[in-house]
C-alpha cells in the first residue's frame, strides 16, 4: 500500500543516447522522514532528481507521487503539487534583492502572478514571510543586495529559502551543504531538520557527518543501480558501500 | 521527351547545377560570418557592406591602378580586412562586455556609413566589371551552357570552405574560440590572449567576405546596395547550419542554393522567402539547427 | 532594482522624476503649436511601437527580429477596415489590434519554445512570410499599399480630419499605453519576468510554467505594436509595405536601443531621435545614411550611458543572448 | 630548519568588485613546493584572492609578487603564462565543449606537465564520458574534469578553489592522494577548503581570512595544538 | 493672389535608392535649371526650390508631401519616380487641391483611374514603352515572347501593356516568370526564358533588375544563342553602367536623348557642366520640362492657386527642346513624340555618353494611350 510512501519508482531507468546514466532503480520514500540519496560521483543521484521533478523524462519505468502517477506530467506542475526540488549548481535570480528572489517563491501561491493590471505594491504582504525565511537561512542582512553579488556558501542558503517559501509537502535538495563554511553547515542542518517536521526530505549529500546524523533512511546508488539500502548504521557496515563511496577513513 | 511536374528533365538539370552554382555563392557568404557571427558571437551587421567594399576595392584597383583581377583577389580583402581590424580594435572590442546588441547596433551604424559613402561617390546603377579573360566564355553541357566563370566561382568557394573548415575545425582554433564566448576570461586565464585572437579571427572573417565580394564582381554589377539585401539571408544560413559550426554553414549554404533555385521553378515569387520557411521548420525540429551542438 | 524604471517607480511626493514626467506631459500638450503635428505624430506612433517592443527585450529578454509582422499587418487591417468597410476609427483600430494580437498568440506560441538568437530568428523567419504575404495578397495593394485611409470621426462624433484633434487622440493614445506598460512591468506579473529572464529552470522548479509568461508577454507585446501601427495608418492615411518589411523590425531594435532597453521613456526618445534623423535630413539623400550611421556609432561608443541613463548598469550584468 | 624560498608573495592586496571593497590588504607567502590553504567562512574572500592572483578581478591593487616577479599589472593570460593555473570554483566547464576537448584546452605552458594517460588514470570516469557534452556531466565529474585539465599543462603553482566540493568521500580521499602526489612532483598549490579536516591531510600551513584580510597562519603541524582557536575563527 | 507672396516648387524623388542616378540630383539640377532660366521670378514673386528624398516608399513620400502642402507652402510637387510614390504623393495633392507633376513614375494607372485634376503626366509611361519597343520588335520579326517580370505592380503593369502590343501584331506570348524583386541572380529565369524557345525575352523590370538580367544573359551565352532581349524600360543611365559592348544593338524606347538637335545638346551641355559630366536622361530632361510649364502656367493664370494653374497648363501648348508641340490631356497625359532608339555598338560610339542611335519617332498620339481607352473619370465620353 502505498499510503505511507509518498513516492514510489518502479524500474526507473534514462539513457543518453547509449550511456545509461539510471537503471531500473525502485526507490520509496517514507512520508514524513529524511531520505538521503547517497553514492559516488556519477551513480545518477541528480538525475534520479531530475527524473523524479520531472526535468528528464524517463526512458523507461513509472513514478507514483502519493499514489498517483507522474510520470507523464510538467515540471511546473510537479513544484504546484508540492514536490519541490533544489539545484546542484547554485539558482538564484541574480538580479533580483534576495527578498525579491522569497517572494517569487510566495507569489506563485498567492496566484496573483498573471495580474498584469496590478500594482507590485500588493505584494508587499508578503515581506514579513520572506524576511522570516531569509532570517532563517541567515542572509537577513543582505535582503536588499542583488541575490547575484552574494559569495557562494549565501547563494545556497538563499536558494533553501526560496524552496522553503512555497511549503512543499516534499522537498528534494540537491547537495544543500555543498560550498558551505562548516559554520553554515551546521546552520542549515538544524534549519532542515526543523523543516522536516511535517514534511518529507530526499537529499543528496557528499557530507557524511550531515547524511548520518540527518537522515532516516539512506539509498546508495552505483553505476545508476541500488547498491544498498537502510538506516547509516547498517549502510556504513555494507563493505561495498564502503569500498565504492566511502572510502577508508570513514565506516 | 519526359518531364517532371511539366518540367523537362533536361531543364530540370540545368536549374540545380545552377542552383548549386549559387549555393556556392551562399555558402563562401556565410562562411565568414559563421566565424564572426558563430564562432565569435559578434552580430555583424556591417557584414554585408565589408563584402561590397571587396568588390568595390578591387574595382578601384582595376580603375584607379590598374590592378587586374588576380591580384584583387589577393590584395582587395587584405585592404578591407584590415579595414576590419582597425574597426574591431577601435570598436567593436570596446562591446564585448556589454551586451551583444550594442554590437549590433554599432556595426548596422557602420554599414549605413560604408554604403552611405559608397553611394555618395558613385551612384547606385553600378559599375560593370568585366570578367577576366582567362574565365571568359563557356562549355555546353548539352542541357545547359555554363559560363566558365561561375565554375570557377564554385572552385574557388570549395577551396575556401574547405580550407578554413580544416583551419576551425581541425586546430584546437575552433575550441578556443568556442569557450572564448562561453567565458573569455576563464580562457584567457588559462593563457591565450583572447582579445588578438578575436581580433585576427575577425579580420579572417571580414577577409572572407570581401573575396566573395571580388568574387561577385563580375556576375553582378558591382554596386553599393549588392551586401545589404543578402546580410539578413546570410544569417538565416549561419543559424539554419547551427550556430559555430562552419560546416553546417558550409552544407546549408549549398543546399539553399538547390531549394532557392527548385522555387525559382515553380514558385518563382517565393524564391526570397522560401529561405525563411525551411530556416522556421528547421528551427522547430532541430533547437540548435542542423548541425548545431544542442545547447 | 524593485522597479525596472526608478524613474517613476518611487510613489508619492514630488520627487524630480515626478516633476519630469509632468514636464513631459505639459510639452505633449503644448508641443502642436511649435512644431509640425505630423511629424510628433510619426514619433509617437514609433515611439509606441518601440515602447510596445521594450516589453519583451527588457523585460523578458527576448529579442524579436519580427515586430513588423503585427505593427504593419494591424496597419493594414485598420487601413483596409476604415476605406473598404467604411469603419468607424475606434472600431477599426479595434480590429487591428485584435489582428495583431491573434498573430502575436500564434507566432508567439512557436517562438517561444526557443531562446536567444533562435527566438530572433524563428520570429524574422514569420514575419518574412508575413511580408511575403503582404507583397501577394491583393487587399494590400502590394507596391502602392492602402492609399487615401479615411480618419473618419471618432465614436461617430469627433471629427479626426482636423490635425490638431487627430494629434491630442494620438497622444492620449501614446500616454495611456505607457502608463500601462509601466504598470504591466511593475506587477507581480512584471516581477515574475524578471524572474524568468534571470534563471528560467529555477522558475520552472518554483512551479511556474514559464512559457505562459513568456507567451503573455509577447502577446501583449504584439498587440500594443498592433495599436501604434493600427494608429500610424490613420495618421498618414495609408498602409504599405515598408511598415511588414524586416527594416521596421530593426529599426525598432535600434530605437530601443538608442533610447535605453528596460526603462519606460527610453524607447521614446529612442524612436523621436530615429524619426527626426530621417525626417530633417530628408533633403540630402544618402547622407542622411551617413549621418544616421554617424550617430548610432557615436551613440553606442561615447553616450550609451548618457541615452540608456539609469539603466546602463542593468544592461551590463544581464546578457540577452542575442 | 631553512625557510624555503617564496615563490607566491601577496603585500598588502586590496580588491574590489564595481564599488564594494572585498580584500583590505590580504598578506600572505606560499613557500616553493608547498601546499597552502586559504580558510575561511563564507563570503570572506577566499576566491577573490584567487582570482586576483589570476588576474581576473576586475579593480585590484597592492603586490603580487611570483618568482620575484611583479604580476599585480599583468594581463591574465601573462601570469598563466608565467606558470599559474586556476581551478575555479564555479568549475567553468564549457557546454560547447565536449569532455576531450573540455580536457585539452588549456593550452601547455611549460614541459613537465603530466601526459594525458596518467590524467585519465587518475580520473578514468573522464575517459569514459570523453565524448559526452562538458556540462552534462555529473556535478562532480564536472570538478574532477576542472581539476584534470589544469595538470596537463606543465604550470608549476596551482589555485584551487573548493576543489573537493561536492565529490564522493572515496573521491575526496583519492583527490587528496593526488594533492599530495603533486606536492612530491614539486608543485606548489594555493587551496582554498571549506573542509579543514580535509586541508588538514594535505597541508603544510593554512592561513585564516575574514573579511578580506589574513587574520592568522598556522603551520600544519601546529594545527592540532590549535584546533580551538581555528574552530573559533571558523565559527564550528 | 500669390498665397504668401511666393512660389514654391518641390522636387520629391529618389535621392539614395535604385533610382537616384535616372533621377535623383539630377532631377533637382534640372529644375534649378527651368527655374534659373526663366529669371527666378514669377510677376515679381520670387520663385523657390526644395527638394526631399522619399525613398522610393509610399509612406515617406506621402508623409514629405503632406507636409509640404499644409506646412511649407509648396505649390507644385515635381519629379515623382516609382509609382507608389507617385500614387501616395497624387492622393495628397487632390486632396489638398495642389500640383503634382510627374516625370519618373512609369505606371498608367496615373492617368486613368488615379487621375486627378491637378495631377499631371510628363515624360512616358508603360503604355509609351510598350507600344515602342514592343511594336518596333514584333515587326521586326520577333513574334515569339517570353517575359521576365518584376514582380509588382510596375512591373505586372509593364508586361501587360506590352503583351496587348505584342498580340495585337499578331506576335505570341509563350510564357512568364515573375521574379522576387529587387533580384540579384536572374539566371534561374533566363534558363525558363531559353527552354520556352521564344524569340525575344522581355524585360518587364527596371534599373538594377534589369542591368542584372541582360549582363547574365550575354553570360549565358542567350543572345550568342540567337535569342533577343528586349528591355521594355532602359534609362540611358542604365546603358551607361552596362557598358557598350554588353548593351550594344538593343532596342528601346525613350522620352528624349541629349544628342538629338542643337536644343536637347544645348541643355545637356549645361546640364553636364552642372553633374560632373552626365548626361540628362529623359526623367530629368523631363523636370526641365514640367516645371518650366508650371511656371508659364502660372504666370499666365496670375496665381499658384492649384486648380487654377492647372487648367492653364492644359490650355497651353508645350513646345521646347524636350516636347515637340506637346499637349496636355483632360487625363492630365503629355502628350509628345517618343524615340525609338537602337545602343550603338563600342566601333559607332564616339565617346562618352555617345549611346543611342535613333530609328524613328513616334507621334504622340501613337505613342500614348487613345483617350478612348482611358478609365479617368475626368474624361467625357
Ligand atoms: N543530459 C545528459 N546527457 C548525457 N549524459 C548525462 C546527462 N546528464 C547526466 N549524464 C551522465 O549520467 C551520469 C549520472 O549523472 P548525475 O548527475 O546523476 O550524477 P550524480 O550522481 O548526481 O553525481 P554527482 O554526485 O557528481 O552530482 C553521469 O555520468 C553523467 O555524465
Ligand atoms: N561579482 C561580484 N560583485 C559584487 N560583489 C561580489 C561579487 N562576487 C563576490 N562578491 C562579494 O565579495 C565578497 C567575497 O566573495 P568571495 O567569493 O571571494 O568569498 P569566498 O570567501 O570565496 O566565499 P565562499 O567560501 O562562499 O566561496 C562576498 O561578500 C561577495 O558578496
Ligand atoms: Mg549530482
Ligand atoms: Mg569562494
Amino acid at each position: 500500500m502505498s499510503g505511507d510512501n509518498i513516492i514510489e519508482t518502479k524500474g526507473l531507468t534514462k539513457e543518453f543516447k547509449g550511456f545509461i546514466a539510471v537503471s531500473d532503480v525502485d526507490l520509496k520514500v517514507k512520508r514524513h522522514t529524511i531520505h538521503a540519496l547517497i553514492g559516488p560521483n556519477g551513480a545518477g543521484k541528480t538525475t534520479c532528481f531530475n527524473l523524479l521533478t520531472k526535468f528528464l523524462t524517463p526512458s523507461a519505468g513509472q513514478i507514483l507521487f502519493n499514489g498517483k502517477d507522474i510520470t507523464q506530467a510538467k515540471p511546473a506542475a510537479i513544484a504546484r503539487q508540492g514536490m519541490v526540488r533544489s539545484f546542484q549548481i547554485s539558482a538564484v535570480f541574480g538580479h533580483l534583492t534576495v527578498l525579491e528572489n522569497v517572494r517569487v517563491a510566495l507569489q506563485r501561491v498567492e496566484g496573483t502572478s498573471f495580474h498584469f493590471w496590478r500594482s507590485d505594491e500588493c505584494l508587499n504582504s508578503l515581506n514579513a514571510k520572506a524576511e522570516e525565511l531569509i532570517e532563517a537561512v541567515g542572509v537577513a542582512e543582505y535582503r536588499d543586495t542583488p541575490a547575484g553579488e552574494l559569495s557562494y556558501g549565501r547563494k545556497r542558503a538563499l536558494e533553501i529559502a526560496t524552496t522553503l517559501a512555497l511549503d512543499p509537502e516534499m522537498l528534494l535538495l540537491d547537495e544543500p551543504m555543498a560550498g558551505m563554511g562548516t559554520e553554515d553547515i551546521k546552520r542549515t542542518a538544524e534549519l532542515i531538520k526543523r523543516v522536516s517536521a511535517n514534511r518529507t526530505i530526499l537529499m543528496v549529500e557528499h557530507n557524511l557527518s550531515v547524511v548520518a546524523d540527518l537522515s532516516d533512511t539512506i539509498t546508495v546508488l552505483k553505476l545508476g543501480r541500488v547498491l544498498a539500502e537502510g538506516s547509516y548504521a547498517e549502510i556504513s557496515k555494507n563493505p561495498e558501500v564502503v569500498e565504492a563511496y566511502m572510502g577508508s577513513g570513514h565506516a | 521527351m519526359m518531364t517532371i511536374f511539366g518540367i523537362p528533365t533536361q531543364a530540370l538539370f540545368g536549374q540545380l547545377l545552377l542552383g548549386l552554382i549559387n549555393g556556392a555563392f551562399y555558402a563562401m557568404l556565410s562562411l565568414g560570418l559563421a566565424l564572426i557571427f558563430g564562432l565569435l558571437n559578434i552580430i555583424n551587421f556591417s557584414h554585408g557592406a565589408l563584402y561590397m567594399m571587396g568588390a568595390f576595392v578591387a574595382w578601384l584597383f582595376l580603375n584607379l591602378l590598374g590592378v587586374g583581377y588576380w591580384w584583387s583577389l589577393l590584395l582587395a580583402p587584405i585592404v578591407v580586412a584590415a579595414f576590419g581590424i582597425l574597426i574591431e580594435r577601435t570598436m567593436l572590442s570596446r562591446l564585448y562586455k556589454l551586451d551583444h546588441l550594442y554590437g549590433l547596433l554599432l556595426t548596422f551604424g557602420l554599414a549605413l556609413i560604408i554604403e552611405g559613402a559608397f553611394r555618395q561617390l558613385y551612384g547606385i546603377s553600378g559599375m560593370p566589371y568585366a570578367v577576366p579573360p582567362e574565365l571568359a566564355g563557356g562549355w555546353n553541357l548539352g542541357f545547359m551552357y555554363l559560363p566558365i566563370y561561375r565554375g570557377w566561382v564554385v572552385v574557388a568557394s570549395l577551396i575556401l570552405c574547405l580550407g578554413s573548415w580544416l583551419l576551425i575545425e581541425k586546430t584546437k582554433l575552433g575550441a578556443y574560440l568556442r569557450a572564448g564566448t562561453e567565458n573569455a576570461t576563464l580562457v584567457q586565464a588559462f593563457g591565450i590572449n583572447v582579445p588578438m585572437m578575436v581580433t585576427l579571427t575577425y579580420g579572417f572573417g571580414v577577409a572572407l567576405a570581401a573575396i566573395a565580394g571580388v568574387l561577385a564582381a563580375p556576375i553582378y554589377s558591382v554596386n553599393p546596395l549588392m551586401g545589404s539585401n543578402l546580410i539578413i539571408v546570410v544569417f538565416a544560413v549561419v543559424v539554419i547550419g547551427g550556430m559555430g559550426s562552419i560546416l553546417g554553414a558550409i552544407i546549408t549554404g549549398f543546399m539553399l542554393g538547390l531549394v532557392e533555385g527548385l522555387t525559382k521553378v515553380f514558385y518563382p515569387e517565393a524564391a526570397s522567402t522560401v529561405i525563411f520557411v525551411v530556416m522556421s521548420i528547421v528551427l522547430m525540429i532541430k533547437p540548435a539547427g542542423l548541425f548545431g551542438k544542442g545547447n | 532594482m524593485t522597479s525596472a524604471n526608478p524613474a517613476i517607480a518611487q510613489s508619492g511626493g514630488l520627487t524630480p522624476q515626478r516633476i519630469l514626467v509632468f514636464g513631459l506631459l505639459a510639452l505633449g500638450l503644448i508641443a502642436p503649436f511649435g512644431v509640425y503635428p505630423i511629424f510628433l505624430m510619426k514619433g509617437f506612433c514609433f515611439a509606441l511601437f518601440a515602447a510596445a517592443f521594450n516589453l519583451l527585450l527588457g523585460y523578458v529578454g527576448l529579442l524579436s527580429f519580427g515586430h513588423a509582422m503585427f505593427f504593419g499587418f494591424s496597419a493594414y487591417v485598420t487601413a483596409h477596415a476604415a476605406k473598404e468597410w467604411g469603419l468607424t476609427p475606434e472600431i477599426a483600430i479595434l480590429l487591428g489590434v485584435a489582428t495583431a494580437t491573434v498573430l502575436g498568440a500564434v507566432t508567439g506560441w512557436l517562438a517561444i519554445r526557443r531562446s536567444g538568437i533562435y527566438f530572433a530568428m524563428v520570429t524574422l523567419a514569420f514575419s518574412q512570410m508575413m511580408y511575403f504575404v503582404a507583397v501577394q495578397a491583393p487587399f494590400t495593394h502590394g507596391e502602392d499599399g492602402i492609399q487615401g485611409v479615411p480618419r473618419g470621426h471618432l465614436l461617430g462624433l469627433i471629427d479626426l480630419n482636423d490635425t490638431l484633434t487627430m494629434y491630442y487622440f494620438v497622444f492620449a493614445v501614446l500616454v495611456a499605453s505607457l502608463l500601462f506598460l509601466h504598470r504591466i512591468v511593475n506587477s507581480p506579473f512584471g516581477q515574475v519576468l524578471k524572474a524568468i529572464r534571470d534563471n528560467e529552470p529555477r522558475a520552472i522548479s518554483l512551479g511556474y510554467e514559464v512559457d505562459r509568461y513568456k507567451l503573455l508577454a509577447f502577446t501583449l507585446s504584439a498587440a500594443l505594436a498592433g495599436l501604434a501601427g493600427s494608429v500610424k495608418s490613420l495618421v498618414f492615411q495609408l498602409a504599405s509595405l515598408t511598415d511588414v518589411h524586416w527594416h521596421a523590425s530593426g529599426e525598432v531594435v535600434l530605437m530601443t536601443l538608442l533610447g535605453g532597453v528596460g526603462t519606460v521613456f527610453g524607447p521614446s526618445a529612442g524612436a523621436f531621435l530615429v524619426v527626426a534623423i530621417q525626417d530633417y535630413f530628408s533633403g540630402i539623400g544618402s547622407w542622411v545614411t551617413i549621418i544616421q550611421g554617424a550617430i548610432f556609432v557615436v551613440c553606442v561608443l561615447l553616450f550609451r550611458s548618457g541615452i540608456v541613463g539609469v539603466m546602463a548598469p542593468m544592461l551590463k550584468r544581464r546578457g540577452i543572448q542575442a | 630548519m631553512p625557510e624555503p624560498e617564496i615563490l607566491l608573495s601577496v603585500k598588502d592586496l586590496h580588491a574590489h568588485y564595481g564599488e564594494s571593497h572585498v580584500l583590505h590588504g590580504m598578506n600572505f607567502d606560499v613557500p616553493k613546493g608547498q601546499v597552502v590553504t586559504l580558510l575561511g567562512r563564507n563570503g570572506v574572500g577566499k576566491t577573490t584572492t584567487m582570482r586576483s592572483i589570476m588576474g581576473i578581478v576586475g579593480k585590484r591593487a597592492g603586490s603580487i609578487r611570483y618568482n620575484g616577479a611583479e604580476t599585480i599589472g599583468l594581463a591574465s593570460n601573462k601570469i598563466a603564462r608565467l606558470g599559474v593555473a586556476y581551478c575555479p570554483e564555479e568549475r567553468g566547464i564549457f557546454s560547447s565543449l565536449s569532455v576531450r576537448e573540455n580536457m585539452v584546452l588549456p593550452p601547455v605552458i611549460k614541459p613537465g606537465g603530466m601526459p594525458l594517460e596518467e590524467v585519465y588514470q587518475l580520473f578514468p570516469r573522464l575517459l569514459e564520458r570523453a565524448n559526452s557534452q562538458g556540462t552534462k556531466l555529473s556535478g562532480g565529474e564536472q570538478q574532477m574534469l576542472a581539476i584534470a585539465r589544469i595538470l596537463r599543462t606543465g604550470a608549476e603553482m596551482l589555485l584551487l578553489d573548493e576543489p573537493t566540493e561536492g565529490l564522493a568521500p572515496v573521491i575526496v580521499q583519492h583527490i587528496g592522494d593526488i594533492i599530495r602526489e603533486l606536492r612530491k612532483r614539486g608543485f606548489t598549490i594555493l587551496l582554498v577548503e571549506q573542509n579543514f579536516h580535509f586541508a588538514a591531510t594535505v597541508a603544510d600551513r593554512h592561513y585564516v581570512v575574514e573579511h578580506g584580510q589574513v587574520i592568522d597562519m598556522i603551520p600544519n603541524e601546529e594545527l592540532a595544538s590549535n584546533m580551538d582557536k581555528l574552530k573559533s575563527y571558523l565559527g564550528v | 493672389q500669390f498665397t504668401d507672396g511666393k512660389v514654391k516648387i518641390g522636387v520629391l524623388t529618389d535621392l539614395s535608392g535604385t533610382y537616384s542616378d535616372l533621377a535623383g540630383q539630377g532631377a533637382i539640377v534640372a529644375a534649378q535649371m527651368a527655374i534659373e532660366d526663366f529669371g527666378g521670378k514669377i510677376n515679381g514673386q520670387p520663385i523657390e526650390l526644395i527638394s526631399a528624398d522619399h525613398q522610393n516608399k509610399a509612406d515617406i513620400a506621402s508623409g514629405i508631401a503632406r507636409k509640404w502642402y499644409e506646412n511649407e507652402g509648396v505649390d507644385a510637387i515635381a519629379e515623382l519616380v516609382t509609382t507608389a510614390a507617385a500614387v501616395a504623393v497624387r492622393e495628397v495633392a487632390r486632396e489638398k487641391g495642389k500640383i503634382d507633376l510627374n516625370s519618373g513614375a512609369a505606371s498608367t494607372p496615373l492617368t486613368n483611374d488615379k487621375c486627378s485634376p491637378t495631377g499631371f503626366h510628363w515624360t512616358y509611361d508603360t503604355y509609351a514603352m510598350a507600344v515602342g519597343t514592343g511594336d518596333a520588335v514584333v515587326k521586326s520579326g520577333g513574334k515569339t515572347w517570353f517575359f521576365l517580370t518584376a514582380d509588382y505592380a510596375f512591373g505586372h503593369n509593364l508586361q501587360a501593356q506590352t503583351e496587348r502590343v505584342v498580340l495585337a501584331n499578331g506576335g505570341t506570348v509563350k510564357g512568364s516568370v515573375k521574379h522576387p524583386f529587387p533580384n540579384a541572380d536572374f539566371s534561374s529565369f533566363l534558363l525558363q526564358a531559353q527552354a520556352s524557345g521564344a524569340q525575344i525575352i522581355g524585360l518587364a523590370n527596371a534599373g538594377a533588375d534589369t542591368i542584372n538580367a541582360i549582363k547574365q544573359a550575354k553570360e549565358f551565352g542567350i543572345v550568342a544563342g540567337g535569342q533577343k532581349l528586349a528591355g521594355l524600360l532602359v534609362f540611358i543611365t542604365d546603358v551607361n553602367s552596362l557598358g557598350l559592348d554588353i548593351a550594344q544593338g538593343m532596342v528601346l524606347t525613350t522620352g528624349f536623348y541629349w544628342d538629338m538637335d542643337d536644343g536637347t545638346r544645348a541643355f545637356s551641355k549645361r546640364f553636364a557642366e552642372r553633374m560632373k559630366g552626365k548626361m540628362p536622361s529623359m526623367v530629368q530632361a523631363g523636370v526641365y520640362s514640367q516645371v518650366t510649364h508650371y511656371l508659364k502656367a502660372a504666370a499666365a493664370a496670375k496665381t499658384d492657386e492649384g486648380i487654377k494653374v492647372a487648367d492653364k497648363m492644359r490650355e497651353l501648348p508645350i513646345q521646347d527642346f524636350f516636347a515637340k508641340n506637346g499637349k496636355i490631356r483632360a487625363d492630365g497625359r503629355m502628350v509628345h513624340d517618343m524615340y525609338l532608339a537602337q545602343v550603338k555598338a563600342p566601333s559607332e560610339s564616339k565617346g562618352p555618353w555617345d549611346y543611342y542611335k535613333v530609328l524613328r519617332t513616334i507621334p504622340g498620339d501613337e505613342a500614348f494611350q487613345p483617350l478612348s481607352m482611358s478609365t479617368c473619370p475626368l474624361v467625357k465620353k
